[in-house]
């Protein structure tokens, strides 16, 4: 069967476990094609793969298609897969008494500049009219950092953010998967030529992706075991993983839909405040060429 | 040890016979970061194959300038050089063999692998290679030393190492630069004869520096008398001496004055 | 074709390249805009990149002067003595074998993201080929000189200035060309990782959000930095080839050296 | 080298020494255990690791990946270090080029790799080799260098055919500047493998240890750091195996 | 050239005065990988302040060993060595200087800067060291070669820019290892007479090392012969000729006999 390469920007993002359940149930089988996946260093890189034709299809912020067009890489957003931050939260040590408005002047640490949770430190910024310094302290910088105190704040994903709320070493103080308005921060990616050459692929593969989405949701032991094995995590933090992302997901995936357009220019504008130049208008990103048709399992 | 290293020599040199020396109007300048400076001057020079020919003269006069560009390992800055007939743009140890005024012995080496080396170069057998080297060895009176390092032995055994190596090779022309200064009197004489035997036997020409005028004397057919910087050949001197040589010689007239004939030189241009 | 001209014209062909190959569209700008591109970005944000510099080049100075100046050091006192050469020596070259890098992030736990933790791992990094370099050369020299010095009273300390080092001239330039281009890749990969101040760190934003362009303009950059150490070393060689008499680096530095002393290959 | 067994004891004290420290700076909380878990807990974590199957592959990946490198860049090095040293032409070319080239932080190449050779054993021993040749290639030239004067004037006087000199001269007078390079070549080829995996790869050590210090498993970071450490600290203490048995004529 | 270093040492030494040497019951074995080599045994020799005594004995009998072992370069296996009343652990050089057998000079330096090389590890004044160290060139015959580098000196020349700086540190105790074997007859003899020049003037304690039985006898109020691994002293002559030494003496009796009495013993030992 030929094979579609996933590219996928870090290991501990949902992505990667809607990937991994679609290749262990088989899905992708299912649908004639056999897949593999390959993890990255974060959207960027990912998208640099995929440029680079070492990915078929990955999942990325949709901002980095609308600033690559730019770069002579064209491609589109096929399929819409999350329209808000899930699992990302703004968090301070337990014993601070900190709330996002004392942040002013504070150091708050980010992964790096320009990403994902530079972007929400940004948009914290500009929606609460507040400002303080962004520390960029990478992937496995951020908690160390915050433990060690040597930031006030810092910007949390999930996983991680549930582990360290749970051991109660640390606290949310701004919730962005409650607080940012619905955009389209991330969705199924792929290059004009590749969607031109292979829909079928294109297709099948997205089958498969929202398959294992719908197999997620109606399988919770077994997807929080996934959860648990994949990441290294105790049970109960896979089962806050599942809840608040897997199950907060868009399911359907179509970029027909009345919101995209207003969901996705809203995703460029918080790209642009966060730095992005260049961004087209999000109608040029958008392909609806495809519409998942979840595979069964 | 057989001369038939001397064989694929007939093929380019036709008209010489191999161990022929030809010096022709050679001079060398050497050019330094303060001025130039010049080691020889219009230096010409015989050498018949077969001839032991001693070479004196002042520390710093260019005898061991002379010595690199026959060996090849130096060029004339002006004149010409051929050994056996050929010029010797690259050293060539079928042609010649040195032995170097100052050891250099290769110190990761034992005493017995250094003097292999040469032989070790021509692929010759481990086995051949081990017996001639202790042979070369016991010659230079260094048996039972081979198992040696360089550093685990007194200069003059260094010194005699290196003999060993230049002897090893067996080409027809061997140039020999001060090999027996680190040598005390008794080793130094057994060894001068063991040299005169071995040229003997083997018909070699040898090209010997020396700064001992008894030494020079003693071994040589020819002695050439050089001037100090720039050097230049002042005297040319036959020794009439029979062979084989006695140390009675020594104490004869003959010997004294061409002796004291040398010295007069040597004393002049210091 | 003197090697001088032949080496320009190689630079001159790749300066061309990198004008020519993302006009003409055979590498996408993401990977490679075009040098015209680059050096518009950088002149546009001219202030940015001048202030980046700056603290690179700080953090530059002062992790040279740790790497190479105690590199050189350390290295001269471990090489010559024979005890804490035995026991130091394997310890520090197996430190060495750790790939730092991985721990990079968690080492900002106690040195802070600031400067400091950029100094110190460049630092590190360069520190310890200049030492290692500077051992291994010491442990080359002519056993006879250190001799001849100690019997003529030499001190430790003298042994190490006036003969130790001098001798280890060759081996220990080439540590600290090693050492030095090692300090700036610390710096830059270390604000490349963690920082937010610096090449590396506008490198790596701009990396972030596709911008090519402003990339390059860093890396043109690093690039200056590479090309003012390497004439700096240079200086400096010029200055010590008359220390290197002895050995085969100092004789190819002499244009004097006749034909015939040249190895036959 | 007759370093004796007071010098092993001392090296073995040291390392014991280290633990030691790092166990109680953790146990007794002056550092965070959580940002420092103790020694024990790493070494058992180690251990847990080893046993599993799919760390046990990614580490065959990952030397794999590493040997590969390393096969390919020394040799390729040494021997473009080995011309840079003896045609003073193609050095004058050549030496300021590499220099330069070696200068520049190498992960900024990354993406080209993934460009050129795709995701894999390719971009993985490609990069590792990019990351390996210009230390071995300057190191070699430095090697070349130190050897004396006299010693290839013997060689060229015997006749000495290139390849003789550089086996039979080069070679031994080089090594232990060799050696170290060979060491600190070791050192590159590693951590340019293991970036390699870190920015992009499906399998491999160093994708692992990406992952962990991004999910703040500290434990297993460590770990996994030992882990590499400690083969790197093997390939060490092999170089330097060799290097005693090489240089026993040395004083 | 004065006394004036030597005077710290009459604190240490109330006894003895600056310049005796005493060597007692003194071993030396090298642990080799193959086997311990036993260089000297049982060595036992003293020598009064400002005696000129020259060692001679055959090729690898241990004298630059005796040697290293009086200038604290190296320690004995066994036995008591005293350098002017006190053991010498540590090379001293206000007590002794050293010419090492090898020329050894330091390659970076100038001749002018290698002669100045021990005044600078004293911190004499640049200018100072800058008159000292021609002086000294001057002696060894090598004016107007200060700026030249050992690599451009003829092999008898390093030797003498060696020679040049043992002497320019002016210590009580001069040990000299076969300084002269790079030289020509005619330097060596110059060279000879101006070191027995400095040594009347001074008041220095020598122990030189030769292989020349003529130089020894030459030189020497006393020559000590060795005997062949393991190193013993088999001979201890008193030279009764008069100061200062002519070449007239050469041909003497007393020369002679002297001389054929070592050559007996060299010749034994081979
Ligand atoms: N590489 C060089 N650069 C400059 N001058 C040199 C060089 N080599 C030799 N010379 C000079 O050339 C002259 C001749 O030197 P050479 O070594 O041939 O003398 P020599 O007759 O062998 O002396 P000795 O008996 O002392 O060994 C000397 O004056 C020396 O200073
Ligand atoms: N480091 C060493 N290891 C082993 N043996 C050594 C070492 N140094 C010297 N020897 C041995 O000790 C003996 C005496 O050496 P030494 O150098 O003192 O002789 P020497 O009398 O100076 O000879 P020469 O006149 O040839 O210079 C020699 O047999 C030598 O092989
Ligand atoms: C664990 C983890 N998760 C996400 C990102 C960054 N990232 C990559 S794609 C994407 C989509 C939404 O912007 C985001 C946020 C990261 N670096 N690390
Ligand atoms: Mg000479
Ligand atoms: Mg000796």
């Amino acid at each position: 069967a030929e094979t579609v390469r996933i590219g996928l920007p870090t290991k501990t993002y949902w992505p990667t476990t809607i990937a991994e359940t679609a290749v262990r149930q088989k899905l992708f089988e299912k649908e004639g094609i056999a897949a593999e996946l390959t993890i990255y260093r974060g959207g960027a890189e990912t998208f640099e793969a995929m440029a680079a034709g070492a990915a078929d299809v990955i999942l990325d912020a949709t901002s980095l298609v609308s600033a690559g067009r730019k770069k002579g890489v064209n491609s589109k957003v096929l399929a819409s897969a999350a329209t808000g931050y899930y699992g990302w939260q703004l968090m301070t040590l337990s014993k601070s008494t900190l709330g996002v408005k004392d942040l002013a002047g504070k150091k708050v640490a980010i992964t790096s500049a320009g990403s994902g949770s530079d972007l929400l430190a940004l948009w914290t910024q500009q929606d609460k009219k507040i400002e303080f310094t962004r520390v960029p302290v990478g992937g496995g910088g951020l908690v160390p950092n915050l433990l060690a105190g040597n930031v006030d704040a810092a910007v949390v994903y999930s996983p991680l953010s549930f582990q360290i709320s749970r051991s109660g070493e640390a606290r949310t103080i701004l919730d962005f998967s409650k607080e940012v308005p619905p955009n389209l921060a991330a969705g199924w990616i792929a290059l004009d030529k590749y969607v031109q050459d292979k829909p079928q692929m294109v297709q099948k593969t997205l089958n498969a992706l929202y398959g294992a989405l719908m197999f997620m949701r109606a399988n919770k032991e077994a997807s929080v075991k996934l959860i648990t094995e994949l990441y290294e995590i105790p049970a109960e933090i896979a089962a806050l993983e599942y809840e608040n992302t897997i199950m907060k997901l868009e399911t359907d995936g179509s970029m027909d839909g009345p919101k995209i357009p207003e969901q996705l220019q809203l995703a460029l504008d918080m790209a642009k405040a966060g730095g992005m130049k260049d961004l087209g208008p999000a109608a040029e990103i958008i392909s609806t060429q495809f519409k998942p048709v979840p595979t069964k399992f | 040890m057989g001369g038939n290293t001397m064989q694929p020599l007939a093929n380019i040199t036709p008209l010489k016979p191999a161990g022929a020396i030809e010096v022709r109007n050679v001079g060398q300048v050497f050019k330094t970061t303060t001025q130039d400076v010049v080691a020889l001057e219009d230096v010409s020079l015989d050498v018949k194959p077969g001839r032991f020919v001693v070479l004196v003269g002042p520390s710093g006069c260019g005898k061991s300038t002379l010595l690199m560009m026959m060996a090849g390992l130096r060029q004339q800055t002006s004149g010409t050089i051929t050994i056996s007939g050929a010029p010797i743009p690259e050293p060539d140890p079928n042609r010649v063999g040195v032995v170097f005024q100052e050891a250099s012995l290769f110190p990761w080496l034992t005493a017995e692998e250094n003097v292999e080396f040469p032989l070790a170069l021509r692929g010759i057998a481990k086995s051949d290679r081990r017996t001639r080297a202790q042979d070369a060895l016991k010659l230079v009176g260094l048996d039972g030393f081979g198992k040696r390092h360089p550093h685990e032995l007194s200069g003059g055994m260094k010194q005699r190492v290196s003999i060993a190596r230049g002897l090893v090779q067996d080409p027809p022309v061997l140039l020999m630069d001060e090999p027996f200064a680190a040598l005390d009197e008794q080793t130094r004489m057994t060894m001068g004869d063991e040299l005169l035997r071995i040229w003997a036997a083997t018909g070699k020409t040898v090209v010997f520096v020396t700064h001992s005028l008894t030494e020079a004397v003693y071994l040589a057919d020819e002695v050439i008398v050089m001037s100090p910087r720039p050097g230049r050949i002042v005297d040319h001197l036959q020794v009439p001496l029979p062979r084989p040589r006695t140390y009675e010689m020594l104490s004869g007239d003959t010997f004294g004055s061409l002796r004291d004939r040398i010295w007069r030189h040597i004393r002049k241009s210091a | 074709m003197s090697a001088a001209t032949l080496r320009r014209l190689i630079v001159i062909s790749l300066i061309a390249l990198w004008e020519i190959l993302p006009r003409a569209g055979f590498i996408p700008e993401l990977f490679l805009p075009s040098l015209s591109s680059t050096l518009a970005a950088g002149w546009n944000e001219a202030g940015e990149y001048g202030h980046a510099l700056a603290v690179t080049l700080y953090e530059v100075a002062i992790s040279m002067a740790f790497a190479c100046g105690g590199g050189i050091l350390f290295g001269a006192v471990v090489g010559s003595l024979p005890r804490p050469r035995i026991l130091i020596m394997p310890m520090v070259s197996s430190l060495y074998a750790v790939p730092l890098v991985i721990l990079y992030p968690v080492f900002t736990v106690w040195l802070g993201i600031g400067s400091e933790s950029k100094i110190a791992f460049a630092s590190i990094y360069g520190f310890l080929p200049t030492m290692l370099a500077t051992a291994a050369g010491i442990q080359t020299i002519d056993p006879q000189l250190l001799l001849a010095a100690r019997s003529m009273g030499a001190t430790l300390s003298q042994r190490l200035v006036r003969v130790i080092i001098p001798a280890a001239i060759p081996t220990v330039l080439s540590g600290l060309r090693v050492g030095g281009a090692l300090v700036i890749v610390g710096v830059v990969v270390s604000e490349m990782l963690i920082s937010s101040a610096g090449i590396g760190y506008l490198i790596s934003r701009y990396r972030t959000i596709l911008d090519s362009p402003h990339v390059f303009a860093g890396v043109l950059l690093v690039l200056a930095m590479a090309i003012a150490f390497n004439a700096a070393i240079k200086w400096i060689e010029r200055k010590a080839a008359i220390w290197q008499t002895g050995t085969r680096a100092g004789q190819s530095a002499e244009e004097t050296v006749p034909a015939a002393l040249q190895p036959a290959t | 080298m007759r370093s004796g067994l007071g010098v092993k004891a001392a090296r073995i004290a040291i390392v014991v020494a280290l633990f030691a420290i790092w166990e109680i700076l953790s146990r007794t909380g002056i550092v965070n255990p959580r940002l420092l878990p103790s020694a024990s807990d790493t070494l058992a974590t180690l251990g847990d690791l080893l046993q599993r199957a799919s760390v046990r592959k990614d580490l065959a990946v990952t030397a794999s990946e590493v040997v590969t490198a390393f096969a390919l860049a020394v040799p390729v090095g040494a021997l473009i270090g080995f011309l840079i040293a003896e045609n003073r032409y193609f050095a004058e070319v050549a030496k300021p080029l590499l220099f330069f080239a070696f200068s520049i932080p190498k992960s900024i190449f990354l993406p080209m790799f993934i460009l050129v050779f795709g995701v894999g054993f390719a971009q993985k021993v490609g990069f590792g080799f990019f990351s390996t040749i210009f230390i071995v290639i300057m190191s070699t030239t430095t090697a070349v260098e130190s050897v004396k004067v006299e010693h290839l004037t013997v060689a060229r006087s015997y006749g000495a055919t290139p390849m003789q000199t550089a086996f039979r001269v080069y070679l031994p007078s080089m090594l232990p500047v060799l050696l170290e390079a060979l060491r600190i070549s070791m050192i590159f080829n590693l951590t340019g493998v293991i970036l390699a995996e870190m920015y992009a790869s499906r399998d491999g050590i160093g994708h692992q240890i990406a992952t962990w210090g991004e999910n703040f498993q500290m434990k297993q970071l460590l770990a996994g750091v030992v882990m590499i450490a400690a083969i790197a600290i093997a390939f060490n203490e092999l170089v330097r195996w060799v290097e005693t048995r090489c240089s026993h004529w040395r004083t």
